[in-house]
């Protein structure tokens, strides 16, 4: 933890992920930004907006080379620098995914830690917005299951600011899904160099009954549906991972220990979703004060398709949460 | 590897060119409609259009059989009109309705039909290229005499999976044509920011490719060059690589607000605007008089408020199909 | 199910492999095959050798173009052909993993059924053999997780016959991955047209008390643990998934059902792995049965190293098997 | 974009020419000896040899400063010993001793000292390349002067890593220097059947980069054309391609059959090589007696069996290690 935060504001995931990117450009000449436009329009949703101007060598427009993106921004971070690389969707991951598989997350390990890696990989994982198949994927789950690299991911304007920032001065390759769903999310964050720690979830409504434990778009949902249970006397616990390599199984595992129950909800499709990780590492620590099997929420195992009554029916929304929960209680 | 003339004149008969003008004039009308479409709310999604380099599209697929194969992009409406799509569909799986080509599972960015010999629209910049190299290498075994085209941007040719495809079809002597549709950006990035060289026909010497400058404002020459490397290519002389100069009069995609050009470059390039420039030739050649002109207009605005409210009308797909024709084999 | 089978003969998956090919070359002509030294070293391992001088026209070295080379089969699959294409080991599917993730899974969703793509993508995992990080991975579950390709893994010769064919003869995208560790493995096969049914898991050995599911060398290792562990009267039931995704998850979960007891054995690191996947669908569906949580073994989340003890360490084995059967029996 | 000229003599005395035959040598013995504790049993895992080649290696980090950058290959014993790795712990990394550079956790295909400027040996054929090309682009944003070189062999060009990282490294000026090793194969595959053009050079110009052909099995041609590289990258002109044509006198791995290629062929280029036609060279100018030759050869082999004896003598790294230093930050 950097420094002690003094106070707290509200502001926007947005605003969170451009603050913190301006204050660690400014900070340390060793971290840079590069990525498709990154630096005249501000990147995927414009979030970067005004920095290429604040820092016109150390925001960078690159070619569409996901490889040379990923790639180029490795090889900085092993010779002094602190790169932080756009892959402006993670359903682009698939381009340069020999590069973080292979190079990124094993480099360190092969050398036996002859060196470090202080990679920030940032992307999105997107729904909602009719972008169809290619475009709109939550692919955390597969980064999860290559060693070497950790996953953070994005929720509310709290995390953005404080894993962004701890993923940039991390010693290690981390990357951070953010998630388009939530850039215009706003909330309470932290005042000055607040830093989450890597591996520590958080508690963000405490429950009795039964534990949801949710990210991104799917934490808001979680706590909308806590809300409406609470009407109807079911208190729910809702966990947000925050990292999910490493997970933080203490704090997620005590929940469940304690409600007995447990649902996860998250937007990977099912089969090798970040799901059945969670529910499996639950199951595990809580196996014996577990009341029911832990429930799965998520994609039923398709790709994301583009007319928006069919994009509305494969996602989980807080209606599915609800059921679910009550299902449980 | 052949030496293909690109200047070399193609009979174009009288009802040709007025093909090839009207192809280019069913994807101006048509985009010129999706983007109030789209500003008014009616399409969800993205929306990336075409309008400006009409010509490349009905210039290649002119050239093309109906039987030989395409792969498109993120801006494919212009690839999918000319290579023989139907307005309704078209439109209707931009409303996302049951009855567009993908039954609403693609939308704008994968609108394709492969029976229509599109291989598909690809959201991922550069991956239909290995794709169209594929359709080529299956026609080479089948004997089958077919062509393929991959059509991609300027900014595509700084992804490795061009390189790979390129030098796989070069290889293997394919029956490939691939068409850089160069409209001097890449979202909002200049040519000359994302390319070490600007001139894109020397990526096709690195495969002993001919790489062919053709104007991408004058649909004849477009249709002139992909004749030539058809030909080539069916003749088992491989493939060759058209770099088209061309256009975007529009953002990137709807919604881009363009601060990276200014206005003086856009007008520069609308005096070559194709649905100005050619018109205005085949009228002056008397291919054409205006009132055959203003027909054709009409007429492809008339076929395109039918499709419009085709798709208006038309139902949205049931839910549960979302979960329908993953798989061709279901366990 | 082809042709009935008629009789068994005794051969290695090696051979399982080039028979299968060499017949369905010859019984087919829209199959091809193609990869990096296929038809003149045949393929990694010599496995398809001889099989270039055959069908000098249908079986394809090329360039060392991984993206091609799947991009280039998955055209070839729309169009009429029914291509075999090789990526040498799976450490390197992170190279073409877009046309993996975004074109070969997603391509006929898309077009709402409008094409069908018989294509085939065999690959091998590795372990065993020194060849450090990126040559030795087990990753199926990357695979596992995406919507739109099914996984199948070889560990027998009998599934080496029966999943290839089924496979290249399958209208869908099929990964098989096969296992440098078991190619020389010998055992029963039926004779003909043999095809294994996509879906379908084996029980590879009857027992009462403890389910180990497992596959590739662990499966062989798991049938040895078995064998020892009847010694000490606990009898083990030992499955072989076949098929990863999709999941026989009736004849898996009904087997734990029986026992009440399961480990699941498999080379992928832990976080992200199989086992996770398999853990969860298997205590969803036998929640009730269970005595004790489903116990997984694999890496635990490490690349592989190369020095032998090293990466003997990090690899499951029949001892290990062995021991979490016993803590559970 | 800076015009380089090859054939520029560079200085080099006597000291130096006998630097860059003493760096051969020892990668010749290396290698050799690596050779036959491979057929012994006594090495686990794939051995991919340099023998051959070691111009190259010789020639370009020769010419590279201590604080240069290289990336290596699958084939990379050369380049580390080339780039100042020593006998002892690379011959312990070999066995998969506690002692080797990577604790033995690299092995032959990871042999790498991020601390002696080898950011890494990889096993992914066109991987490296742009890794040295983000150590070119830190080099740039450093200040530092400091060049990288990525070494990759002629069947890498196939792959689209290389073409994106020579494209990135063309349109940032960086100091990246891209070294082909032609060895006219890629595994068993010949040249021309896996490269559409095979003049390898002609891909630089793809990127406006100086492509220049090196004779790889003349050490001082390697040396020569690289410090020209060199000198224009730290000028700010940007990268070059140096393709150094050479040949592997070994099969790919060991235990390859060669079924691929004849006697002759292999005879032809093991009249060039460099280790027999350099320190004839020298001796002959005068540079070098034989005697003094002979010293050369012995020490080194003395060297050796000294880092086999290290090497077998040390221990193997305790299990537990296999956990340890994945990560900076254990949580
Ligand atoms: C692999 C990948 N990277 C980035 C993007 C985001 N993107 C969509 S279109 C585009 C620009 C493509 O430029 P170009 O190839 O020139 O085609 P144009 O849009 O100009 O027609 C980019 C970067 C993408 N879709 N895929
Ligand atoms: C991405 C990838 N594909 C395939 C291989 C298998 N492979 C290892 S070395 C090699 C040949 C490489 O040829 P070249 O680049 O010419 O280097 P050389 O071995 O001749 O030095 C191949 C195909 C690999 N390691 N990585
Ligand atoms: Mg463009
Ligand atoms: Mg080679």
């Amino acid at each position: 933890m950097a420094e002690a935060a003094t106070g707290t504001e509200s502001i926007t995931v947005r605003e969170a992920i451009r603050e913190t990117l301006s204050e660690e450009l400014g900070r340390d000449e060793r971290v840079f930004v590069q990525g498709i436009d990154v630096a005249s329009r501000g990147g995927t949703f414009g979030l970067l907006e005004g920095l290429g101007e604040e820092y016109p060598e150390r925001v960078r427009n690159t070619p569409i080379s996901e490889v040379a993106i990923v790639g180029s921004g490795l090889g900085a971070a092993m010779t002094g620098m602190r790169p932080v690389v756009e892959v402006m969707y993670s359903g682009f991951l698939g381009v340069p995914m020999d590069q973080i598989l292979n190079q990124v997350a094993k480099l360190r390990y092969m050398t036996d830690g002859n060196v470090d890696i202080p990679l920030t990989i940032r992307t999105q994982n997107t729904s909602g917005f009719n972008a169809a198949a290619q475009h709109s994927q939550a692919l955390h789950q597969l980064l999860m299951a290559i060693p070497g690299i950790k996953v953070v991911c994005v929720s509310t304007p709290a995390d953005a600011k404080g894993l962004l920032r701890a993923a940039i001065r991390h010693d290690d390759p981390v990357i951070v899904f953010e998630h388009a769903g939530v850039y215009n999310r706003e909330g309470e964050v932290p005042v000055g160099e607040y830093e989450h720690r890597i591996g520590e979830a958080g508690i963000e409504r405490e429950g009795e009954d039964v534990t949801v434990v949710a990210t991104q778009v799917q934490l808001w949902n979680a706590l909308e549906a806590a809300e409406r249970l609470a009407e109807e006397d079911v208190s729910v616990e809702v966990v947000s991972p925050r990292t999910l390599d490493p997970l933080d199984v203490e704090t997620i595992a005590g929940s469940v220990r304690k409600t007995g129950r447990c649902v996860v909800v998250d937007e990977t499709p099912l089969c090798g979703g970040s799901q059945s990780e969670l529910a499996t590492v639950i199951t595990e620590e809580a196996f014996f004060d577990l009341d029911f099997p832990v429930q799965r929420l998520g994609v039923d195992d398709v790709p994301t398709p583009f007319s928006p009554p069919l994009e509305e029916e494969i996602y989980p929304d807080t209606d599915d949460i609800v059921t679910t929960v009550r299902q449980l209680a | 590897m052949s030496e293909i003339d690109t200047r070399k004149r193609v009979d174009l008969d009288d009802e040709a060119r007025i093909d090839l003008l009207r192809t280019m004039q069913r994807i101006r009308a048509f985009e010129s409609r999706v983007q109030t479409l789209f500003a008014d709310g009616e399409l969800p999604g993205f929306v990336h259009l075409y309008i400006g380099e009409e010509a490349i599209a009905a210039g290649v697929c002119g050239a093309l059989e109906e039987s030989d194969y395409i792969t498109s992009t993120h801006r494919g409406h212009g690839h999918c009109i000319a290579k023989g799509h139907e307005f309704d569909r078209m439109m209707a799986e931009l409303y996302g309705k049951e009855t567009g080509y993908c039954g609403g599972k693609g939308g704008s960015m994968h609108i394709a039909s492969p029976k229509l010999g599109n291989l598909g629209a690809n959201g991922i910049v550069g991956a239909g290229v290995p794709i169209g190299v594929g359709a080529a290498l299956s026609s080479q075994l089948r004997g089958s005499g077919q062509v393929a085209a991959s059509f991609f941007g300027d900014g595509a040719t700084a992804q490795g999976a061009f390189h790979e495809a390129m030098n796989l079809s070069a290889l293997w002597d394919l029956p490939f044509v691939g068409v850089v549709e160069n409209n001097q950006y890449g979202e909002m990035s200049a040519l000359e920011e994302q390319q070490a060289v600007t001139d894109l026909s020397e990526r096709a010497t690195s495969y002993g490719v001919p790489g062919i400058d053709v104007d991408g404002m004058d649909v004849e020459d477009v249709y002139a060059a992909t004749t030539a490397a058809i030909e080539a290519a069916r003749a088992g002389d491989g493939p060759s690589l058209l770099v088209c100069d061309t256009y975007r009069f529009e953002g990137h995609h709807e919604g881009d607000t363009e601060f990276y050009r200014d206005d003086d470059e856009i007008n520069e390039w609308r005096r070559r605007d194709p649905l100005k420039t050619y018109p205005e030739r085949l009228i002056e050649e008397g291919v054409l008089t205006n009132a055959e002109w203003n027909d054709i207009v009409d007429e492809i605005d008339a076929e395109l408020e039918a499709a419009i409210e085709f798709a208006r009308e038309s139902d949205y797909p049931e839910p549960e199909s979302a979960y329908e024709n993953l798989y061709a084999e279901e366990v």
